[in-house]
C-alpha cells in the first residue's frame, strides 16, 4: 500500500514496511528508518527519523491529516493507493462539481455572485460574519456558480453547504 | 487585613482569571460572573463564588450593566473590576457602581468620558501640553480645508470623529483628491456614526504604535512603567507585542512617560491606564488614552516585577501608589487566537490535547483547557504568551522555543504567524512599524518534508490500527519501543 | 554563530528538558539519550535527536559511561551535559569525555574529585579560611575522644568519614556515653562502608541548610549569585526552597558568598557549583559543595534574571562569567514529587488529567505530560513549580494560589504537604530550621466539609450515568448549566 | 438511594434529588442547592454549592474516589445503601479477615512478624522497598497474623497479598 501525502502544492508518495521493529519509509529512491512512538493515549506520537527527533501532534479526520510541528501547523491530505483508485472514479462521475462550504458558523451578510457566474481564481463568493469579524469566502479555484443555497441574512452552521460551482 | 471583602470579576475568559489570581493572592474573596455558554470556564471554577447573569450574547449578560450589577450586590461584593472590554470604559456603568457603593477599580466616571470622547481627548492632551499629531483639533470645513492640508504637510489623513477602529479613515497624498475625499469622508460618516464631523491631521509615515502604562492614586500621585511596542498588528488587532521599543531612547522615553503623567492628571486619573502614542522618526504623538488595564499588560509586569492589578486593587482601596523600580531585561507576549494562521478566519471547536510550554522566562495567562469548546459569541483570544529574557534578542528565542512547545489541538491557532513575525529579519532587526504584518512573508516551511513524512506516517499508523494489524494492536503508553520491537520480532519469527 | 554545535544531555526527565530548552534558545542543536522507560519522554520528544542507551534501570542506560559517551560520539556532540544525578559528579566520566574530545559542561575532574571526598573537602575548605563546624578534621583514636569533645563542646556529632546522606550519624549529649557511642560508630561504619574513620564535630542544634550558587570561568573569574535556603527537607531529600534567606543579614550573605568564592578558587573551580552550610545563631559552617547545577537553581534565577544553565555553556565554551545584576523579589519552590502526601511512599501510576497553573510570577520545570508513566525506575520528582514575588509575603500567597490551581490525577503527590508548609507558622514566620517538616501539624482539612459533599456528588453522578438516567444522559462539554435545566424540566413536565 | 461517604474519621450521609436542573443536597436536617457541571470528558466537575464555586478534580474507582480540591487530596469512601448492606453482610461471613496489600510494586526487603503473632496498630509488619527507599507497611488495626504470603527478597506488584490477619 503506498500513502500520498500533500500539503499545498507539495506531495510525495510513501511506502512503509517494518523491519525489526522500526519502521523503513520509501519515497522515490530514498529511504529513511522512522522509530515510531506513541505517546499516551494518543496524546503525540514521536519519531525519531534516522536518529532525528520529530515531535508530532496530529490530528486525524480520514484523508486529512493536521499536523503540529515545530511551531507549524500543516494542513495535509493523505490518500493511500485505494482512496486515490476511487477518487478518480468519483472525480469522473461528479464532471468536476464543486463546493463551497461555511468553515464555521455565522451569518450570511453578503452574497456576492449570482447563479450563472463565471468566477476567478480567490474571488468573494460571500461573506459570512462570525466572531465580530467578516469573512469573505472565496472561491478555490475559477468555475461557473450553478447554485447557490443560501441568502444574506441567513444563519449557518459549520460546514453548511453555501454554493455550488462547476 | 484585606484591602476588600469580595471582589466581582465583571468579566470573562483570561482576563477574569488573571484578576482571580492576584485577588487570591492578595486574601480578598472572587465573585465570577457567567453567561449559559461560560457555566464551565475555569474563571468560574476558581472563584471563591459565581454567579449566573444571563445568555450567551455579550449583551444579555457581560454588556448587561444591571445584571452585574445586581450580581455584585447579591453576592456581597465591595468592589468590582472591569478586566477590559465589555463595561470597562463604560461611565454610567462606574457611577452606577458607586450608587450602590461597590468601589469601581477603574478611573472615575468623568476621566473615563474625557478619553472616551476622541476630539475631547485630543484638546484636553493639548492643554496638558502633550504632543499631537499635526493637524486641526476641530471639524473642519471646506473653506479652510486647503489652507490646513498645507499647513499640516501632506499626506493628510481624513478621520470621522466619531470613528474608531480604523473606520471612516481616508489618506489623500496631494491637494488634487482632497476636497472630494472629504465630501465623501463626511458622507461616510454621517452614514456610518450619525455624525459627519470630520477632521485632518498629518498621515503620519511607517508609524509605530507606541504606548505608556500609567498608574495613578487618589492622592495624586502619578507614575508610569515605561512602554510598550504594540506595532504588529493587523486590522488594528495586536498580534506580538514586547517592551522595551527598540525605538526609543532613555531620553524619549522619560519625555512620553512625562507627557502620559501630565495627561492622567489633567484628567483628574486614578488607577492604571495607557496613553498610546504614535512614533516615528524620533517624534511622538498622542493617539488615545485606554482607561482599563490593557490586554498586552504583562509584558510590563515581567520586566518592572510588579503586578499591575494588585495596584489597581492598591490604588482603588485608596492606597498610595507603588513607586516603579528599574526594569529588568525584554519581554514579549503573543496572543494565542483560536484563529486560522493563513486565512485568519476564526477557528471554532472544541479543544482536545493541549501541551503548554514552560521552563525560564515563561509565563501563559489563560483560561483554556482541554474540552473547552470556542464558540463564536466572544473574541477569538484564548490567552497570551509571555516571555521574558535578559535582552532582547534572548527574549526573541526564549519565545520562538515557546512556541515550538505549545500544542493547541482542536481549533487552529495564530501561533504559526507569530512564529513567523520573530523569525522575520525586520522583526529581529528592531526597526519595523505597524505596516510589518502586511510584509511578512509566507511560511517557509523548513519542516515541510518531515510534516509530509509525518502525515503519511500517522495516517499508516492509523489504518493499520484500524485493520485490527496484529502488530500494532498492543502499543501502549510505554515501553513502545520495546515493545513494537519485541512484537514485530515475534511476528517476523512465527512466519 | 552558537557556542557548540552539539550537546548530549547525559540525563532525563526535568532537568534534560531544561537544559535543551536553553540550548535551543542558544541556537545549538541537542542530543537526548534514553532507556527503554524513557522511549516516549518529553526531552526524547523536543531534543534535536536521540540515541537510545539501554535498560530501564539506571545502571543499564544513564549510569553507564561508556554507553554515553558512545551516544556522544556517534551522534556527532561536541560538548555535553551532565544534568544533576547519575555521572554529574564522576570525575573519571568527564576526563573520559575529554579524551574524547568532548567539552563535558561541569567542573574539572580534580576538582570533582576534591570535593567529592568530604574530608578532604574540609580539609580544602579549612586551609581556604572556610569555617568548619568546630571539631577534628582528622579520624579521632579512643585516646584523644575526651578531650576533643570537650573542646569542641557538647552535643557533639560522630560521624563515619565515608559516610553520606546522614547515614552512620551518632549524636553524644555528654560523656557518659561517649566511648561507647564512638565504639559503636567505628563498628558501623566498617560494615557500611568499609571504613571505619570517625570523626568528631560540634552538633548545631537548630541547623539551617543554607547554599551558595556559585559560579567560575576559565579566566580565573568566580561570582556567586546569594544564597538559597533549603531546610524544608525530610530525610535529606528537600522539599521547599526559598531565596533570600530570612535569617541573612547583607553582612553574612557577602561573608558566605566570599567564603564560597573562596572555596571555588581554591580548587581550581570552574562552572556551576553549589557551596552547602550549615546556618545557626549567626553563624554558617562548611557542609559541602556540589559540583553540579542543583535541584532548586531556579529560585536563583528568578531573583538574579539569569539562566544559570546559559552561564554553564557559555563558560564550557571559554565565555567570560556574566557578572550577576542585583537580585530583585523573593522566589520559592515546591519540588512535586510522586509520593503520597501522609505517607511519603512513592506513588507509582499513569499520569492522566492535568491541569498547570499559570499566570504572573509561576514557573513550572517539569517533563510532566498526560499519559506518562510514573515507573519505578527512577526517583520520584516530577517537577518543580517556582514562583516570584515582590516580597516574601507575596512569593508564599503566589505559591498556595499557584498550589490551589495545579491538578495531577493518576499519582498522588507532595503537593499538599508543601502547601501545609507554605500555610503553616513557623515557614511564615521565616524562622524555621531543618527539623520544620517533622513538626509539620497534620492536614487542617479546611474544606472537608465540601470534599465529602463532593465525593459524595461524584458518585451520585457516576451512578447515574451508569445507570442510564435520562436526565444526566446527554450532558455534555458545554452549556451543561443550560442543559441540565432544560433536560430536567422536559422532565418533570412528562410527569 | 442515600450515600454514605468517608474521609478518615469523618462521615457524612446524604441524599440526593434533582429539582429545577439544580440538585438537592441532604445530609441530616441540613439542605443545599448545588449547581452542576460536567467540564470536558470528565476533566473535572464544578459545583456551586449554594453560590460557593467548587472546583473538583475527581478519580472514582468504585467506592473509592479520590478528590482534588483546592491544593489537597482528599481519599474518600463513598456507598450507597446497596453496598452498605452488601458489605455487612460480607463482613459477617469473613469475621474480621484482614489483609495487608502492597500498595506499590517493589522488593519485600524484610518480613518483621510470623504467623501467630499479636500485632498492635500501626506496628511494621514488611519493609518494602521501592523507588530507592524503604518504606514500612503497617497493620491497620491490632490483630492476629494469620498467613505470611511474601518472604524477603520478593519482587512484588503493586496490590500484591503480603499478609493476611484476623
Amino acid at each position: 500500500m503506498k500513502y500520498l501525502a500533500r500539503i499545498g502544492e507539495d506531495e510525495r508518495e510513501y511506502s512503509f514496511a517494518w523491519r525489526d521493529g522500526k519502521l523503513i519509509a520509501t519515497c522515490g529512491d530514498r529511504e529513511c528508518v522512522v522509530d515510531v512512538a506513541r505517546i499516551g493515549d494518543g496524546e503525540a506520537i514521536s519519531l525519531l527519523v534516522d536518529g532525528q527527533s520529530v515531535d508530532v501532534v496530529a490530528d486525524v479526520d480520514g484523508e486529512d491529516v493536521v499536523v503540529l510541528l515545530r511551531g507549524e501547523r500543516y494542513e495535509a491530505k493523505v490518500e493511500n493507493d485505494r482512496e486515490r483508485a476511487a477518487h478518480a472514479v468519483a472525480g469522473a462521475r461528479h464532471g468536476g462539481k464543486r463546493e463551497l462550504r461555511a468553515a464555521m458558523p455565522g451569518v450570511v451578510v453578503a452574497v456576492q455572485v449570482a447563479v450563472g457566474d463565471e468566477v476567478a481564481e480567490g474571488q468573494t463568493l460571500i461573506v459570512l460574519e462570525a466572531m465580530k469579524m467578516q469573512n469573505p469566502l472565496c472561491a478555490e479555484a475559477p468555475g461557473k456558480v450553478t447554485r447557490i443555497i443560501v441568502e444574506a441574512g441567513a444563519a449557518v452552521a459549520a460546514g453548511a453547504l453555501l454554493v455550488e460551482l462547476e | 487585613m484585606a484591602l476588600f471583602r469580595r471582589i466581582l470579576i465583571a468579566n470573562r475568559g483570561e482576563i477574569a482569571l488573571r484578576v482571580i489570581r492576584t485577588a487570591e493572592e492578595m486574601g480578598i474573596e472572587t465573585v465570577a460572573v457567567f453567561s449559559d455558554a461560560d457555566r464551565g470556564a475555569l474563571p468560574v471554577r476558581r472563584a471563591t463564588a459565581a454567579e449566573h447573569i444571563g445568555g450567551s450574547k455579550p449583551a444579555q449578560s457581560y454588556l448587561d450593566a444591571g445584571r452585574v450589577l445586581d450580581a455584585a450586590v447579591r453576592s456581597g461584593c465591595d468592589a468590582l473590576h472591569p478586566g477590559y472590554g465589555f463595561l470597562s470604559e463604560n461611565a454610567a456603568f462606574a457611577e452606577a457602581c458607586a450608587r450602590r457603593g461597590i468601589t469601581f477599580l477603574g478611573p472615575p466616571p468623568d476621566a473615563i468620558r474625557a478619553m472616551g470622547d476622541k476630539v475631547a481627548a485630543r484638546r484636553i492632551a493639548q492643554q496638558a501640553g502633550v504632543p499631537l499629531v499635526p493637524g486641526l483639533q476641530e471639524d473642519v470645513d471646506e473653506p479652510r480645508l486647503a489652507a490646513a492640508a498645507l499647513q499640516v504637510g501632506y499626506p493628510v489623513m481624513l478621520k470621522a470623529a466619531a470613528g474608531g477602529g480604523g473606520k471612516g479613515i481616508r489618506i489623500v497624498h496631494d491637494e488634487k483628491g482632497l476636497l472630494e475625499a472629504f465630501r465623501m469622508a463626511r458622507a461616510e460618516a454621517k452614514g456610518a456614526f450619525g455624525d459627519d464631523r470630520v477632521y485632518l491631521e498629518k498621515f503620519v509615515t511607517r508609524p509605530r504604535h507606541v504606548e505608556i502604562q500609567v498608574m495613578a492614586d487618589k492622592h495624586g500621585n502619578v507614575v508610569h512603567y515605561g512602554e510598550r511596542e504594540c506595532s504588529v498588528q493587523r486590522r488594528h488587532q495586536k498580534l506580538v507585542e514586547e517592551t522595551p521599543c527598540s525605538a526609543l531612547t532613555p531620553e524619549l522615553r522619560e519625555r512620553m512617560g512625562r507627557s502620559a503623567c501630565d495627561l492622567a492628571r489633567a484628567v483628574g486619573y486614578v488607577g492604571a491606564g495607557t496613553v498610546e502614542f504614535l512614533y516615528s522618526g524620533g517624534e511622538f504623538y498622542f493617539l488615545e488614552m485606554n482607561t482599563r488595564l490593557q490586554v498586552e499588560h504583562p509584558v510590563t509586569e515581567m520586566c518592572y516585577g510588579v503586578d499591575l492589578v494588585r495596584e489597581q486593587i492598591r490604588v482603588g482601596a485608596g492606597l498610595e501608589v507603588t513607586q516603579p523600580g528599574t526594569p529588568r531585561g525584554h519581554a514579549i507576549e503573543v496572543r494565542v487566537n483560536a484563529e486560522h494562521p493563513t486565512t485568519f478566519f476564526p477557528s471554532l471547536g472544541r479543544i482536545g490535547r493541549l501541551r503548554l510550554p514552560g521552563g525560564p522566562g515563561v509565563r501563559l495567562d489563560s483560561a483554556m483547557f482541554r474540552g473547552l469548546e470556542v464558540t463564536p459569541f466572544y473574541d477569538s483570544m484564548l490567552g497570551k504568551l509571555i516571555v521574558h529574557g535578559a535582552d532582547r534578542e534572548q527574549a526573541i528565542a526564549r519565545m520562538q522555543r515557546a512556541l515550538r512547545e505549545m500544542r493547541i489541538v482542536g481549533v487552529a491557532t495564530s501561533l504559526p504567524v507569530a512564529l513567523r513575525v520573530l523569525e522575520g529579519d525586520e522583526f529581529r532587526s528592531g526597526d519595523y512599524d505597524t505596516g510589518i504584518l502586511e510584509r511578512l512573508a509566507p511560511p517557509a516551511g523548513h519542516d515541510r518534508e518531515l510534516a509530509l513524512l509525518a502525515a503519511a506516517v500517522v495516517r499508516f499508523l492509523s489504518s493499520e490500527r484500524v485493520g485490527g494489524d496484529r502488530r500494532q494492536s498492543s502499543v501502549g503508553a510505554v515501553p513502545t519501543w520495546a515493545q513494537l520491537g519485541r512484537v514485530e520480532r515475534l511476528w517476523r519469527d512465527r512466519r
